[in-house]
């Protein structure tokens, strides 16, 4: 077993594991801080911050040998022997000149700055910083810049960290940015007309640990301590990114990507980061309609349900046959409860796939490590991020639940053909995206004599259906997800549903009549895995943080990354 | 890359990018290749401009930004066209020493230009040098044809002056 | 002991000695023919480990050492010459590479033989463009005299070297910056581990040395390591060449065995000081080393004395005369200057260091200087560099040993420099100086935040 | 502070006389009090209370009455948007939508879009004075605050700035110090989307 010692604390390292002297660190709650490292990036040890006191015990005489120098601990390896010490003197003293010297040239205009509260110039400052500074020269100061539609640079506020241009060049392996010129008039810069277009481009904003580069669509709409955050996975495509997705003020103002390296590792594209518009979208439905004629009138949901019951119950009575389509933005819970209610209805129903966006090819990043600088990469391992071409969130999940409920997935192509042959239809739509169904296969639908949807936004099968109830949006509801690789992902709602609206599963549950019937998502996964036997894995309704797969056992990962957190609440306050 | 997909109208003629490309061989990569082709791509027009680096990126297959980069880090290749001759003036220590500075100083204002610019004749562009490596020649001045002109004093400043108005000398002839 | 004989420069009177036949017909090539048909590599590095040989690039690490640390199964190892020589008052490679350079290609023959490399890159800086020329027809013709190519002598050693042009960048002389630019980028320095004889060059076992080592090297081999012990003190072995510049009347490089006083170098071989005048103190080998004050000059030019006097070391005995009249600030403003200009700019305290090094001196030498600025820079001085461990490099300790140097040995002269030189122009504006004591710069009562000057900080004290 | 902190003062109540337990003396001086001030009023000098709005209180200067936003030498808002005073505020009166600021603008970035204050809610702490780190928001001496509805209390930004223009010539901007002039600056004055009732009221002195 690996010993490690830090500040004279000894401390196991776990099996296999492939760690600097950062992570071990801050693996045994010891904090060393950084600018420039970046766990899946080259190591190029430039901002000089984590340095500390290394040395060696010598395992058979029990000596200690430390090195006379400092040395930056994102270089060190934590191996058996090694022998950290973060507190010293000497060490404190550094990093006081350290940020001393980051911020002779850097402005200080934290109160217009985006960043303020996540910055870690901030917080270091605060922590491990001088009180005043003894520049008393001339700045140099430097130029704002676009390095694309969607980004700024503030060059001025850089630190020349570098992480940006080591990532363009290793995970997308586009290599836009670089640096121009030399010593403290380097800059980050693009060449011309070749902005950072990459499809993970935005990734370089929550890499930059200072004020630098900023989402030009958030930029001065929000203090970050304004925001709440919630776990989220994003619904953008089948790869499952876990995000963060925080609210203020009932909207949503940007999704950031939170680390799961079974997943997405640090990454997510800027299609899922910019998918949060669809959140605070104006085409949501906001409650229940009944077409009456050639118009639809919103009814309070009670007489909504009344209505819907009566229709059904009739029809049902009459023994026409129901067809129910469930669509792969369900989540595994609101699916399970749509098909057991559908299946408690009558036994002559078809369940079906709704349809499954699919566009282009699966586009996969492989990081290059010998794309970036020439740094160590010793301590990283490699994990490709995959942009699925599938853009539905849970068709696995969705597909589970038909298997169970029906005679497996019927696509849905297949599905409309046989519209005719089931008079009642019953649509479970969710996506985000109102032109997520074509006209023609709108009007393959309104060839059933009783039309019910369930859905978030006013798109064209809405316009046609006699029962439009308005669900929560992707933001608003809690539940899970499988995803490409069969890993069943948990979110949480965000926002609470929209005025006039009920979460899906509520609503089922009025419609359904029982009362008895759990609504908590959590309740209802455990009551879909005692029957549904893809999902015999999970244990009372829990899902572990980093998702759990449903197939296998998950590989350990020898490196414990882990999110820069240069958050306000992560300062000790006195 | 296939030069049917450069871009047209297309900057660095055939024969020069023939002679970057004969530089390949010679190390195990292509990026390798960046530092000689801005020199030749440099020799070619004075001066590296931004369509030039996307071509040279082209051939080594490698971003423009990547280019871009390597040639921003060095002090020698400018982008706007040098005057027909580029003369350095050192102004490190040993030629500091011995008057560099105000050397430098003199022959700018002399040609009423500021170090790093070109005479509005476009017959010369003044710079100046960390250390040129002609120490002892100090104060000391390097013209980009290869002439060593030292020690300097203001009489053999203007009379050096006079002589790179004149224009280059090819290298054989030093 | 006996009389020096120079070797490094034996030829370099002779103008002819560019052709390859020349060269032969004076016994070159002897000595890589020998090495490469009767020694295995291994001897090599033990014969060149026994001479003691020590890099003459700055450092001097031990070459033989060096070439020892390549890992034993390595299947393709890079030879990269540095000849990027840009440390200021240093000419020595330029010499040898113009004057002579096939004693320099012979070097390098022999240790790739040693290194078994069989590429060698020599990164030449573009400021050498006739020395450029001559090495480029001096490769040219050995690989005509079958010197270089495939199968040398029939050895089954293969050797093609390249020259590689720098670009002007001081930091490129820095072995793994060197490497950097070699492959095409920008010339940072890289960190260490893995060093580059693990992982150098294209990411494979390279070897770095300086011109004027490898230049040794065929001498060594022909006259064995005893001969090369023979001269200069302990630990400092061999001929070295010497580099005079400044303020004296002769500019020159000489051969020199290693241990000459400084003294010995201007009364002998640089004429005297300038116009008449007394020595103040002198460089030992270029700007970065610190300066050898009056007192200092008998002390022996070599790898370890010359530690003894607070001087950073040896460096490229490049030797820099300032004679009595020069001040101490406008050394101090020329090296500040110069490592301003040529900080890479990769790690924290060099980038900004220098340039924050360089605004202070520039204000003190116009007039604006505090007595306290002396204790920030020296302060600012002694936590940049490789030694305190703040950098990648050593240039940050280049950067600021000559002026923890001066303000240590000439710090009467800085303080009434600064007492004597007062320009209202150049003061710090008390904003300025208030917001760096912490105070604050506005009435009481007030907030902090002054766009363009910025604080936000209560006002205290 | 912990009860053992050596900082800590232990004071004791002092001992009363029986004269003093009896609280007559204490009585007798408060009618002496009282007494004058009948005196005082009857003669017809001296009265306490105020014929008020005939005449008019002057408050203290550090009195902290209605907000008010500050404008530069040009007449723009000083605010940044920087939302530290919404932040520092207590009980959330202030709400503030930030903007990229005009081009022209080349001393600064950002802007307050809207800048609104439920005046019925702040408790006139005085915090946002206190955040502010350009000198934007201000409290100003004005007390004599009402309106008909409540959403003629929720002051918006021309409100605000109103008030600023109102009050300007008797309080002067409390750090007098205006943002340094850089050479190409605009003249272009502060364009609100919306015009707020203005409120009206005599200057003051």
């Amino acid at each position: 077993m690996a010993t490690i010692i830090i500040d004279g604390q000894s401390f196991e390292l776990p099996e296999g594991a492939k760690f600097n002297a950062i992570q071990a660190a801050k693996h045994f709650g010891i904090d060393i801080p950084y600018y420039c490292w970046h766990p899946a990036l080259s190591v190029v040890a430039n901002c000089r911050m984590c340095e500390i006191e290394v040395g060696t015990k010598d395992p058979a005489t029990g000596e200690i040998k430390m090195l006379p120098r400092l040395v930056p601990g994102c270089q060190t390896p934590a191996r058996d022997g090694t022998v950290l010490v973060t507190e010293s003197a000497k060490v404190l003293e550094h990093r006081k000149n350290i940020m001393e010297l980051l911020l002779i040239n850097h402005p200080l205009d934290c109160p217009v700055c985006d960043q303020a509260g996540e910055c870690g110039l901030q917080d270091y400052s605060y922590e491990h910083g001088r009180a005043a500074h003894r520049f008393v020269e001339e700045r140099n100061v430097k130029p704002k810049k676009e390095v694309s539609d969607l980004i700024v640079l503030n060059q001025d506020r850089c630190i020349m960290c570098t992480r940006c241009v080591r990532f363009t060049r290793e995970i997308p392996g586009t290599a836009e940015l670089h640096v121009m010129r030399r010593g403290d008039h380097g800059e980050i810069a693009i060449f011309p007309d070749q902005p950072v277009d990459n499809p993970l481009a935005g990734n370089v904003v929550d890499l930059c640990p200072v004020g630098a580069l900023l989402d030009k669509d958030f930029l001065h709409n929000q203090r970050v301590w304004f925001l709440s955050k919630h776990d989220g996975v994003c619904t953008g495509c089948s790869t499952g990114c876990n995000i963060s997705v925080e609210e203020n003020a009932g909207k949503v103002w940007r999704h950031k990507p939170r680390h799961n390296p079974y997943v997405n590792d640090y990454w997510i594209c800027d299609e899922g980061r910019y998918g949060y518009k669809a959140a605070n979208s104006p085409t949501l439905l906001g409650g229940n309609y009944v077409l009456e004629g050639k118009d639809h009138h919103g009814v309070p949901t009670d007489r909504f349900v009344k209505r819907l019951n009566e229709t059904l119950t009739t029809r049902i009575l009459d023994k026409q046959s129901v067809l129910g389509i469930l669509s792969p933005y369900l989540s595994v819970e609101e699916a399970f409860a749509a098909a057991q209610w559908l299946a408690s209805l009558t036994n002559r129903v078809e369940l079906a796939l709704g349809p499954v966006p699919v566009r282009g090819e699966d586009l996969t990043f492989a990081p290059d490590k010998t794309k970036g600088r020439s740094g160590d990469t010793s301590f990283i391992v490699p994990r490709p991020f995959t942009i699925s071409a599938e853009k539905a969130p849970n068709r696995a999940g969705v597909e589970m639940m038909l298997d169970h409920f029906g005679k497996g997935a019927v696509p849905f192509e297949k599905a409309l053909e046989s519209v005719a042959s089931h008079p009642i239809v019953i649509v479970f739509g969710g996506s985000p995206d109102e032109s997520w169904i074509e006209a023609d296969q709108v009007a393959a639908l309104r060839k059933a004599e009783v039309l019910v949807l369930f859905d978030t936004t006013i798109n064209p099968l809405a316009d046609v259906a006699d029962f439009v109830a308005g669900i929560a949006s992707f933001a608003e509801k809690s539940g899970t997800y499988v995803n490409r690789d069969r890993r069943l992902q948990r979110f949480e709602a965000a926002l609470p549903p929209r005025e006039g609206v009920w979460p899906l599963l509520d609503l089922i549950a009025i419609v359904s009549g029982d009362g008895k019937a759990p609504i908590r998502s959590q309740e209802i996964l455990k009551a879909a895995a005692r029957v549904v036997p893809g999902l015999a894995k999970v244990e009372d309704g829990l899902v572990p943080e980093l998702g759990l797969n449903l197939d296998s056992k998950d590989q350990p990962i020898p490196d414990a990354g882990f999110q820069d957190d240069w958050t306000l609440a992560n300062v000790s306050t006195v | 890359m296939t030069p049917t997909t450069l871009p047209t109208p297309r900057m660095i003629p055939d024969s020069l990018r023939q002679k970057i490309e004969s530089y390949v061989p010679r190390y195990p990569n292509k990026k390798a290749v960046t530092l000689p082709a801005l020199h030749m791509v440099h020799s070619h027009f004075r001066c590296v401009p931004y369509q030039a680096m996307k071509e040279i990126a082209e051939i080594l297959e490698i971003t423009p930004a990547e280019v871009a980069d390597t040639m921003s880090f060095y002090g020698f290749f400018p982008q706007a066209p040098l005057g027909d001759v580029r003369v350095w003036i050192c102004r490190s220590i040993s030629c500091m020493l011995r008057g560099g500075d105000e050397l430098l100083e003199h022959a700018c204002k002399n040609l009423n230009i500021e170090p790093g610019q070109t005479t509005a004749d476009g017959k010369l562009t003044v710079e100046f040098a960390e250390c040129l490596g002609i120490c002892d020649h100090a104060p000391a001045a390097l013209s980009d044809d290869g002439r060593v002109f030292g020690p300097l004093d203001e009489s053999s400043l203007q009379k050096m002056l006079d002589d790179l108005r004149k224009g280059p000398i090819p290298l054989e002839e030093l | 002991m006996p009389k020096f004989e120079p070797v490094l420069s034996r030829n370099w009177n002779d103008p002819e000695i560019l052709s390859v036949k020349r060269y032969e017909s004076k016994g070159g090539y002897a000595a890589s023919r020998k090495a490469l048909t009767t020694m295995s590599p291994d001897q090599v590095v033990d014969l060149v480990k026994a001479s003691e040989l020590r890099g003459r690039g700055g450092a001097g690490f031990p070459t033989g050492l060096k070439w020892s640390f390549l890992p034993k199964d390595r299947k393709e190892t890079f030879m990269c010459v540095n000849g990027d020589e840009s440390e200021p008052a240093t000419f020595n490679n330029r010499y040898l590479v113009e004057k002579d350079p096939h004693q320099f290609i012979e070097g390098i023959l022999i240790g790739c033989f040693a290194t078994r490399a069989s590429t060698a890159y020599v990164y030449l800086r573009f400021e050498y463009i006739k020395a450029i020329k001559i090495l480029e027809q001096a490769i040219a013709e050995a690989r005509a005299a079958g010197h270089l190519g495939k199968n040398i002598y029939g050895s089954g050693f293969d050797l093609e070297i390249w020259c590689h042009r720098g670009a002007g960048a001081y930091i490129c002389g820095e072995e793994t910056g060197l490497i950097e630019s070699l492959e095409g980028k920008r010339g940072w320095p890289r960190i260490k581990p893995p060093f580059p004889a693990i992982e150098g060059a294209f990411r494979k076992p390279t070897v770095v040395n300086n011109i004027e080592t490898l230049a040794c090297v065929p001498h060594i081999v022909e006259r064995g390591a005893d001969w090369f012990k023979s001269m200069g003190t302990p630990k400092s072995y061999g001929p070295k060449l010497y580099t005079i510049s400044g303020q004296v009347n002769k500019q020159v490089c000489v051969e020199l065995p290693l241990g000459v006083t400084t003294n010995q170098l201007i009364e002998e071989h640089g004429g005297g000081v300038w116009k008449g005048r007394k020595a103040k103190a002198a460089i030992p080998g270029g700007i970065s080393m610190g300066l050898l004050t009056k007192d200092e000059f008998d002390v022996p030019l070599d790898f370890e004395e010359i530690r003894k006097t607070g001087c950073l070391g040896l460096g490229t005995a490049a030797v820099t005369v300032l004679d009595e009249t020069t001040r101490i600030i406008d050394y101090l403003y020329n090296t500040s200057r110069f490592f301003a200009h040529e900080s890479c700019g990769q790690c924290t305290p060099c980038r900004e260091g220098t340039g924050w090094l360089y605004k202070t001196i520039k204000r003190i030498r116009d007039g604006g200087g505090r007595i306290e600025d002396l204790d920030l820079m020296n302060h600012l001085a002694n936590n940049m560099g490789i030694t305190p461990g703040t950098t990648i490099c050593g240039l940050a300790d280049g950067a600021a040993w000559p002026i923890k140097n001066a303000i240590a040995k000439y710090r009467p002269e800085l303080e009434q420099f600064i007492r004597e030189n007062v320009n209202p122009a150049a003061r710090i504006a008390p904003v300025q100086e208030a917001i760096s004591a912490g105070r604050s710069p506005l009435p009481s009562n007030t907030s902090m935040f002054v766009p363009g000057i910025g604080i936000a900080k209560s006002a205290t004290s | 502070m912990r009860s053992d902190d050596p900082a800590l003062k232990k004071m004791t109540p002092p001992k009363l006389t029986l004269l003093e337990q009896s609280y007559l003396p204490q009585i007798l001086g408060g009618l002496v009090v009282t007494g004058r001030h009948i005196v005082k009023a009857a003669l017809g000098d001296g009265a306490v209370t105020m014929e008020y709005p005939e005449v008019q209180h002057q408050p203290s200067p550090n009195y902290r009455g209605v907000h008010r936003l500050n404008k530069d030498e040009q007449g723009r808002v000083k605010c940044v948007a920087c939302m530290l005073c919404a932040t520092a505020c207590p009980v959330h009166c202030i709400d503030i939508v930030g903007a990229t600021a005009p081009e022209s603008w080349t001393d600064r970035e950002k802007y307050c879009q809207s800048f609104v204050i439920d005046e019925l809610r702040c408790i006139y702490c005085g915090m946002c004075e206190e955040a502010c780190p350009v000198d934007a928001i201000e409290l100003t001496s004005m007390y004599d605050l009402s309106g008909l509805s409540r959403e003629e209390m929720i002051f918006d930004k021309t409100k605000l700035l109103s008030v600023f223009d109102l009050t300007k010539e008797g309080e002067p901007m409390k750090s007098g110090i205006v943002p340094p002039a850089s050479s190409n600056r605009s003249r272009e004055l502060v364009t609100t989307p919306t015009t707020g009732p203005v409120i009206e009221r005599q200057q003051l002195v």
